[in-house]
């Protein structure tokens, strides 16, 4: 049985059947369930590769994203099931609501493995519009103000993005037209690659500038940025976990193609540029707007934007080590933001606030939660032992050899967010302890989960697992 | 193709534009709508005149949608939410029409420059649907930049992805049109529902600190 | 090798034996500048002697430390002035430690007899240390880049080899000698609390310094201290006859003949200092306190200056 | 090497092993007795491979390609000596101080890695490995520096603290980049077989600016006057005695090892910072009166003297002359060993203060010398160390110095010309200030009488305590008796990075040390520790047998005036105003104000001091306001309206279009 079912399958599913159940702690473990299943048949991927037809393929450069997409999407699941009974409790939400919220999960899930496995631009485009949509609603469900504001904000940025990414991809399928020929073909990454030296360059400049800034409107670059931070703070912390975890780099994985495609096409121009630029810019940015955030889920996704700048910054710079560093980054970023907000979502909870200016001495009350949101913060901000540590040593040291000023302020940017990073982290974890102290019954399994893959890629990564980053990272050219 | 077929879709776009031009004039919400609902409806003729040029039958489909729910379902359920939140009457304050049609102008010649030098390689009636659908769709994100209203940006927004229709159609062959306009067409129900549902007027569009502060928790 | 054990033996006890005398001598000079009669030369003798036989008073908070600080003083004293040339150069031991060496044994000294001050925790003792250490730090550099300025000229830190080098024909007259001499002077001044550092003859509390670090001190002690301040002084002395002024001085192993004469021409310029430090001392007033760093930076400045012009110019 | 690693894992294992057991009553043993045991095999190591051969050992950890490498050679070799020693030392002391910790949750599992990271960070043989321990060793530290973290002081110097490591990382990273080349050629090995680097000044200075920052190297030592004195006093001691030594290790190893001959003119630089660093850390110190922040900027005196020793013999190497350079070298790291002898010695004196007394501030201190005897007397030979008085080691390493200086007045380049003077008269002028600095230290601290009840009910600390500072007093004590022995054991070092030695001491008649030539300058520290002991014995006996030996106790004379009452003492500020006066008026625009009463009330009069910190003032306050100032613009974009982020996304469109018009 080909396991693309199970990749695809198993959500749509589960989406079908938890909208049709009530009872939040059957549809909890269904949701679990189905995610492992998710995760369990992309792992099952790995090991024999379905042949690509005309809209489904799997290559080695999606399957590093199909595998760490389920894999978060299931401990997130897992996270989500005693996140989701503690907000039952407080009243936060509503039964009828979980069951909304479940179901939006698991189409949310099938919508970005979707657009990870389409083997065609238009049936990607409209997978990323389904995990758009279905991640709207979800920030919108606690209907507050806030939630609704961000909702509705990230809904029409989201949608004009959309829209620009749906012109670029139409130009890309008309500069493929003459040379592919009309029909599916002209849409399928498999033929316009192999074809992409002969088309129009000048048209797939202009394309690339629509996927650009519309993809990157999802990716969170900016000056396009403004609906990623509302949409962590306000939807429920599961939510947050995977659009940054997970929506982002569907994104940007959307963003790679079409920067291999341009890379295939010799009189294009070079997408490097752009993406630095932009890349930078975003990091700059993200990392002043650190400084006066006061909400800490905010925060950490203006956190998640300065490392899309980063990522995007890498896969700009490229070369076997830019690309490869643009690769573990993007790997490690997911894993840690993740179990950042897994730390974050339980530490509101407790705190009944996600203003820093109420949380203290997290280390000492909830041990295990505040340790694990340190080990998170110095891991993000590129400390050893963690994973990111690597990414950012190759990304700086690769650049100061080619491009010394950039790298001067790649710099000052990393420094910039860390100062912020570190000031908010002492306030959080260390200090006289403020607010509630009550317990907490969270699930710690899938945040060390996480923090632990992050430490043991930053001491040691496994021999295939970099021959495959190496493959892939000289595929992105 | 002859000279009357591409005359006619060349018409057919142009009035698009045209039409785009119409909405970033007008002030008054109702009469906006309506410009909207002519807006699709001349898309809807373009998305056929293409249809019969390619032979592609799928593309009446996306014409029928085009027609049936943009040019008629969609402006009427703005009109409904217009009313009942009662700023039918209002004239919306945007400054400087005549700089925005300047502004529309020059984005007019920008998509020009940049589109048809480049389409070359493509037949005569898509590299004008091309041009002009980006026209379309830089007139539509203009008219969502200059306007404060939510009814109005969803307009702005429709006219916008009409210009992507446009090109869509005017893409020779391209696969999967319909899917793609049906999905777009679920988004622009969510928007318009967005809108009625969550009541979302002008509260979020003022400039007053004080709504700030209460909308945003950062502020607090 | 016997012989200059012999020589080095000499001139430990020879130090040690003129240091008090030295100091009557300069006592009563000044005494008779001032139109006093004065107390007999040997005066400073009978003091020690008499305070050798008295009883320790010994303040009731007294640690360890202030009592074996006086022993220490005197011995790192000693030392230091076992390393100077008096008036034979080649002394046995004299590669044990250099100019540098010896500063820095000085500076041992002044450092346990400043914990001592401290050490009863009266405000007098306080004062006294204090404002000892604040001199020190301006006087205890520009003395060392005295040294580095003798040192350049003559290749060498070892006090011998400057002697040697001084008394051989290469020297001739240059602008950063006479710099290092006028800064010496300076110093040499500060550190023996002289006037118009420091003026050892008075109690008076506002002005007192190095008295008020001793003013707990009594019987044996005292005479410890009493005794290495004078051996101090004596050796500050022979430094700058030795550095420059080394004439006569008696240096390798061609005979005996040569030591009378070093040990004549080193009496007369003991006697020569005697008279100057005393005539200087009677015609200046002592400074108030704060005008000392001034008149030390002025040695420092000078100090730095010889330096600089050495490493310009080696003719300088 | 093997067994190195070894060592390594075993300390991070404890760290695991302190984490479980903190609160259990043997943890402190069994992490700080494990500890104790893997850094005295560290060193061992080290000692043993001082003269031999380097080797080297390649773990598949790491960057993938690379590899973790390992290298011992001989100036690994001494740095892993250094850390073993001051590790060793601090993990004995806190087999007794770490009982009185009342968070061992906090400070166990981060104290054996930090160990790890430092020793990790002297064998790295790749810039992956090596910035990977770097960065460990600050995060290890960090988290021990906020480990009490309720004051909110602490976790400031711990912020600061991480961040200026964070910086110093980054420029290591840039520095070693830059050498490693766009192909990434990041092996150690490969580095130094590649030609010489083009933008050598520039590796060159971000190695300063990131070892300096490390270090301490004014105006880069904002963080460590804050972080030393934060953390535990065994952890300050291996921050200030070790981890500081490390970085100059680092310094030495990209510039020395990595880098081909540095240009004159950054010798220039490195001297004039080593001059600044050395006179301002000890102004700085003379105005502190928290025991514990004292010495920190004590270090970063020392650590300017040790920047001068680096700075003469890259001004020596880059005119060719490498016997020089080896001279200068040697001094320098000869103070290296020094400094953590006598630094962790002294904050081991400062933590059993704070343990007997529970104060750090020498205004609440006093008469010490009496409850506990044997500290005082550890304390006083570190002092006398640190105050370079012979015959302790602290001496030689100065006195080596000053030799270096007056090596070459003939160098052909102006800078150097000028610099290096000046440098020696800073160099005396930081000597003297350290002199007065630790007589003000521990005569406040220990002499005197008791300012606080605190202070009159200490106690003597426990066997632990006492062994690690009299161990390391009497190291002090060996290191100036007989420095031939260091020097030449540091030959094959100078050998290996400069081709050059200093002349074999060890067959010298008497154990004298000679630096060039017999008639320029010799040393026997033994000699005049014989002399001093033999004169001071012969003065005692002499005095007591033929003399008086009768004491009498009585009240403090005081020139008729005593006052029973300790506040009449000479507190720190007070004994710190003379110099504050000459010197802190103008580097720290030093102002007293003396408020008098009114005529007939009889209150006291008072006085006010204020200081500024100049380079805060000058450095940090500006970087800090920038941020804040852009951080506050940037932030009105959180608050727009949904219409202007849409302008943005059009206006980035329409000049992205734009400019594809006009490009093609």
């Amino acid at each position: 049985m080909n396991p693309l079912f199970g990749v695809l399958g198993a959500p749509l599913i589960g989406a079908a059947v938890l909208a049709a159940i009530p009872g939040y702690r059957m549809s909890a473990r269904l949701n679990v369930a189905a995610s492992l299943i998710a995760f369990l048949a992309s792992l099952l991927l790995l090991r024999e590769r379905p042949p690509s037809g005309d809209l489904l393929l799997v290559d080695d450069l999606n399957i590093v994203f199909i595998v760490l997409s389920t894999f978060i999407g299931f401990t997130t699941s897992v996270f989500s099931a005693s996140y989701i009974g503690h907000e039952l409790e407080t009243g936060r939400l509503t039964p009828a609501y979980l069951r909304f919220y479940h179901a939006m999960f698991q189409v949310m899930m099938l919508g970005m493995n979707l657009a990870l496995v389409s083997n065609n631009i238009g049936l990607m485009w409209v997978a990323v519009e389904l995990a758009t949509l279905s991640t709207v609603m979800m920030v919108g469900i606690y209907r507050t103000h806030e939630a609704i504001e961000a909702a509705w904000k990230y809904f029409i940025l989201g949608s004009v993005g959309i829209a620009l990414a749906l012109f670029g991809t139409i130009l890309v399928y008309l500069a493929a037209q003459p040379v592919v020929g009309a029909g599916l073909a002209g849409m399928a990454w498999t033929g316009l690659v192999a074809h992409a030296a002969q088309f129009d360059p000048a048209l797939l400049n202009i394309a690339f500038v629509f996927l650009l800034l519309g993809y990157g409107t999802k990716v969170g670059l900016a000056p396009m940025h403004a609906w990623l931070p509302d949409a962590h703070a306000e939807g429920p912390t599961p939510i947050s976990a995977v659009l940054s975890g997970l929506l982002l780099n569907v994104a940007l994985y959307a963003l790679l193609r079409f920067k291999m495609l341009m890379a295939a096409c010799p009189g294009a121009i070079a997408p490097g540029p752009l993406m630095m630029g932009l890349g930078l810019l975003s990091l700059l940015f993200a990392a002043l707007m650190l400084y006066r955030r006061r909400d800490i889920k905010r925060m950490f996704a203006y956190s998640s934007i300065e490392h899309m700048g980063i990522i995007v910054f890498a896969f700009g710079i490229a070369g076997p080590l830019g690309n490869f560093a643009g690769l573990l980054q993007m790997t490690m970023h997911s894993l840690t933001k993740s179990a950042i907000f897994f730390s974050v979502g339980h530490v509101a909870q407790v705190k009944g606030t996600q203003r820093i200016a109420d949380m203290g001495g997290l280390t000492e009350t909830h041990p295990l939660l505040g340790w694990g949101l340190v080990a998170g913060v110095a891991a993000i901000a590129g400390l050893p032992p963690f994973g990111v540590f690597m990414s950012e040593f190759l990304v700086v040291s690769s650049t100061f050899a080619r491009e010394p000023v950039l790298a001067l302020l790649l710099v000052l940017g990393l420094l910039i967010a860390f100062g912020a990073l570190l000031l908010r982290l002492t306030s959080v974890a260390f200090g006289a302890p403020r607010g509630p102290r009550t317990g907490v019954h969270a699930s710690y399994v899938p945040m060390f989960a996480h923090l632990a893959l992050v430490l043991i890629a930053g001491i040691y990564l496994p021999a295939p697992l970099v021959a495959w980053f190496q493959h892939v990272a000289a595929l992105l050219g | 193709m002859g000279g009357l077929s591409l005359d006619v879709a060349n018409m057919l776009a142009g009035l698009l534009v045209l039409a785009s031009f119409m909405m970033l004039y007008q002030v008054r919400l109702p009469a906006l709508l309506n410009v909207l609902s002519l807006h699709a409806f001349i898309l809807a003729l373009a998305i056929a005149w293409q249809a019969h040029l390619q032979h592609a039958p799928e593309l009446y489909i996306t014409a029928l949608i085009a027609l049936g729910f943009k040019s008629v379902l969609i402006p009427a359920a703005l009109r409904r939410i217009v009313v009942r939140l009662g700023i039918h009457r209002g004239i919306e304050t945007v400054t400087g029409v005549g700089l925005t049609m300047l502004a529309g102008m020059a984005l007019v010649a920008l998509a020009l420059e940049v589109m048809l030098p480049v389409t070359t390689r493509a037949d005569p009636v898509t590299r004008e649907y091309i041009a002009l659908a980006l026209s379309v769709v830089l007139l539509g994100l203009l008219s969502m930049v200059t306007r404060r209203n939510a009814v109005s940006q969803v307009a702005g927004f429709l006219s916008l992805e009409n210009g992507i229709d446009l090109a869509a159609a005017g893409a020779q062959g391209m696969p999967l049109v319909v899917e793609i306009s049906i999905a777009f067409s679920v988004l622009i129900a969510f928007l318009v529902i967005g809108v009625f549902l969550f009541r979302i007027r002008e509260r979020f569009d003022t400039v007053d600190l004080q709504a700030l502060d209460q909308f945003r928790g950062e502020r607090a | 090798m016997i012989g200059d054990l012999l020589i080095q033996g000499a001139q430990m006890a020879l130090v040690l034996l003129l240091a008090p005398l030295f100091t009557g001598v300069v006592r009563k000079m000044k005494a008779r500048l001032q139109r006093r009669r004065g107390a007999p030369v040997l005066q400073p003798y009978r003091d020690l002697l008499r305070l050798l036989g008295k009883e320790v008073v010994l303040a009731d908070n007294a640690s360890w430390l202030f009592r074996t600080a006086p022993y220490l003083i005197f011995a790192l004293t000693w030392v230091a002035a076992a390393l100077v040339p008096t008036f034979a150069t080649g002394l046995l031991f004299s590669w044990s430690g250099d100019l540098i060496a010896i500063i820095a044994l000085l500076g041992a000294a002044r450092f346990l007899l400043a914990l001592a001050g401290m050490d009863v925790g009266t405000s007098f003792g306080g004062i006294g240390a204090s404002r000892e250490m604040m001199i020190a730090s301006l006087a205890e550099p520009a003395m060392l880049m005295i040294v580095i300025s003798l040192a350049l000229l003559a290749g060498s830190t070892q006090l011998s080899t400057i002697a040697a080098f001084m008394l051989s024909s290469a020297v001739g007259l240059r602008v950063s000698l006479a710099l290092a001499l006028i800064a010496f002077i300076i110093v040499a001044l500060a550190e023996n609390a002289r006037i118009p550092v420091d003026n050892p003859a008075t109690h008076l509390e506002l002005t007192m310094v190095h008295e008020a670090m001793v003013l707990e001190y009594s019987g044996r002690h005292l005479a410890m201290i009493e005794l290495a301040a004078a051996l101090k002084l004596l050796l500050t002395v022979s430094a700058i006859a030795c550095i420059f002024f080394p004439f006569g001085l008696a240096a390798g192993p061609d005979g005996l003949v040569r030591y009378p004469i070093g040990l004549a021409s080193y009496a007369a310029k003991l006697g020569v200092a005697a008279v100057l430090l005393g005539t200087f001392e009677t015609s200046i007033a002592k400074m108030r306190v704060f005008r000392v760093p001034g008149f030390l930076g002025a040695a420092l400045m000078l100090s730095l200056l010889a330096t600089l012009l050495l490493y310009v110019s080696r003719g300088l | 090497m093997t067994l190195l690693l070894l060592c390594v894992a075993a300390l991070l294992a404890l760290g695991a092993a302190g984490a479980a057991r903190a609160r259990h009553p043997d943890g402190t043993a069994v992490v700080y007795g494990g500890s104790l045991a893997l850094c005295i095999i560290a060193g061992l190591v080290g000692l043993l491979h001082l003269g031999a051969a380097p080797q080297t050992g390649v773990l598949p950890l790491g960057l993938p390609w690379i590899g973790a490498r390992f290298r011992i050679d001989a100036l690994a070799a001494f740095f892993l000596v250094v850390v073993g020693l001051g590790g060793g030392g601090a993990s004995l002391y806190a087999l007794g101080y770490g009982r009185h910790e009342t968070v061992p949750e906090r400070v166990l599992p981060f104290f054996p890695p930090f160990l790890a990271g430092l020793i990790l960070v002297v064998i790295a043989d790749d810039a992956f490995s090596f910035l990977f321990a770097w960065e460990l060793m600050s995060l290890a530290s960090w988290a021990l520096v906020v480990a009490h973290h309720h004051d909110a002081e602490n976790t400031r110097a711990g912020t600061i603290y991480l961040l200026l490591a964070s910086l110093s990382g980054l420029a290591l990273l840039l520095a070693l980049g830059m050498l490693a080349g766009p192909a990434g050629n990041f092996a150690f090995a490969a580095i130094r077989a590649a030609p010489p680097s083009p933008l050598g000044g520039l590796v060159l200075m971000l190695a300063l600016l990131g070892a300096g920052s490390k270090a301490g190297l004014v105006p880069l030592h904002a963080w460590l006057p804050l972080a030393h004195p934060a953390a535990p006093s065994h952890v300050s001691a291996l921050m200030s005695g070790v981890m500081t030594k490390v970085a100059v290790y680092a310094f030495i190893r990209i510039v020395f090892d990595l880098l081909g001959p540095p240009a004159w003119w950054s010798g220039v630089v490195v001297l004039a910072l080593g001059g600044v660093t050395a006179v301002l850390g000890m102004l700085y110190a003379l105005m502190q009166h928290d025991l514990k922040r004292l010495l920190a900027y004590s270090t970063v005196e020392n650590i300017g003297i040790i920047f001068i020793g680096l700075g003469l013999a890259m001004a020596f190497r880059a005119n060719g002359f490498a016997a020089g350079a080896a001279l200068a070298l040697t001094a320098a790291l000869f103070h290296v060993l020094n400094h953590a002898l006598f630094k962790s010695l002294l904050f081991f004196g400062a933590g059993a203060v704070l343990s007997a007394t529970g104060e750090r501030d020498t205004e609440h201190l006093g008469g010490l010398i009496h409850r506990m005897p044997r500290t005082a007397f550890a304390v006083l030979t570190g002092c006398a160390a640190i105050a370079a008085l012979p015959p302790l080691n602290g001496f030689v390493s100065e006195w080596l110095t000053f030799q270096a200086i007056l090596l070459r007045p003939d160098l052909p380049q102006w800078g150097l010309k000028v610099m290096i003077p000046t440098d020696g008269a800073l160099l005396a002028l930081a000597a003297a200030l350290a002199a007065a600095c630790f007589v003000r230290a521990f005569g406040i601290t220990f002499l005197g009488r008791p300012r606080t009840a605190a202070a009159a009910l200490a106690g003597e600390v426990d066997r632990f305590s006492l062994a690690a500072m009299l161990g390391m007093g009497l190291l002090c004590l060996l290191a100036g008796l007989f420095p031939g022995v260091v020097i030449d054991t540091l030959a094959p070092l100078m050998q290996a990075l400069l081709g050059a030695r200093m002349p074999a001491q060890l067959g010298l008649p008497w154990l004298s040390i000679i630096p060039v030539e017999a008639a320029r300058s010799s040393y026997n520290g033994w000699l005049i520790f014989v002399f001093i002991a033999a004169a001071t014995t012969l003065t005692i006996l002499a005095i007591h047998r033929f003399a008086s030996r009768a004491v009498r106790r009585a009240p403090a004379w005081d020139c008729g005036f005593p006052d029973p009452r300790p506040v009449t003492q000479y507190t720190a500020e007070s004994f710190a105003q003379p110099i504050r006066r000459v010197f802190g008026s103008v580097v720290f625009r030093a102002h007293e104000v003396v408020l008098m009463p009114p005529p007939g009330d009889t209150g006291p009069a008072r006085i006010r001091r204020s200081l500024r910190d100049p380079i805060w003032d000058a450095l940090y306050a500006p970087v800090g306001h920038w941020i804040t100032r852009a951080a506050d613009v940037m932030n009105v974009l959180q608050f727009l309206t949904i219409r202007r982020y849409l302008g943005f996304v059009f206006i980035a469109l329409v000049a992205l279009l734009l400019v594809l018009a006009l490009w093609q």
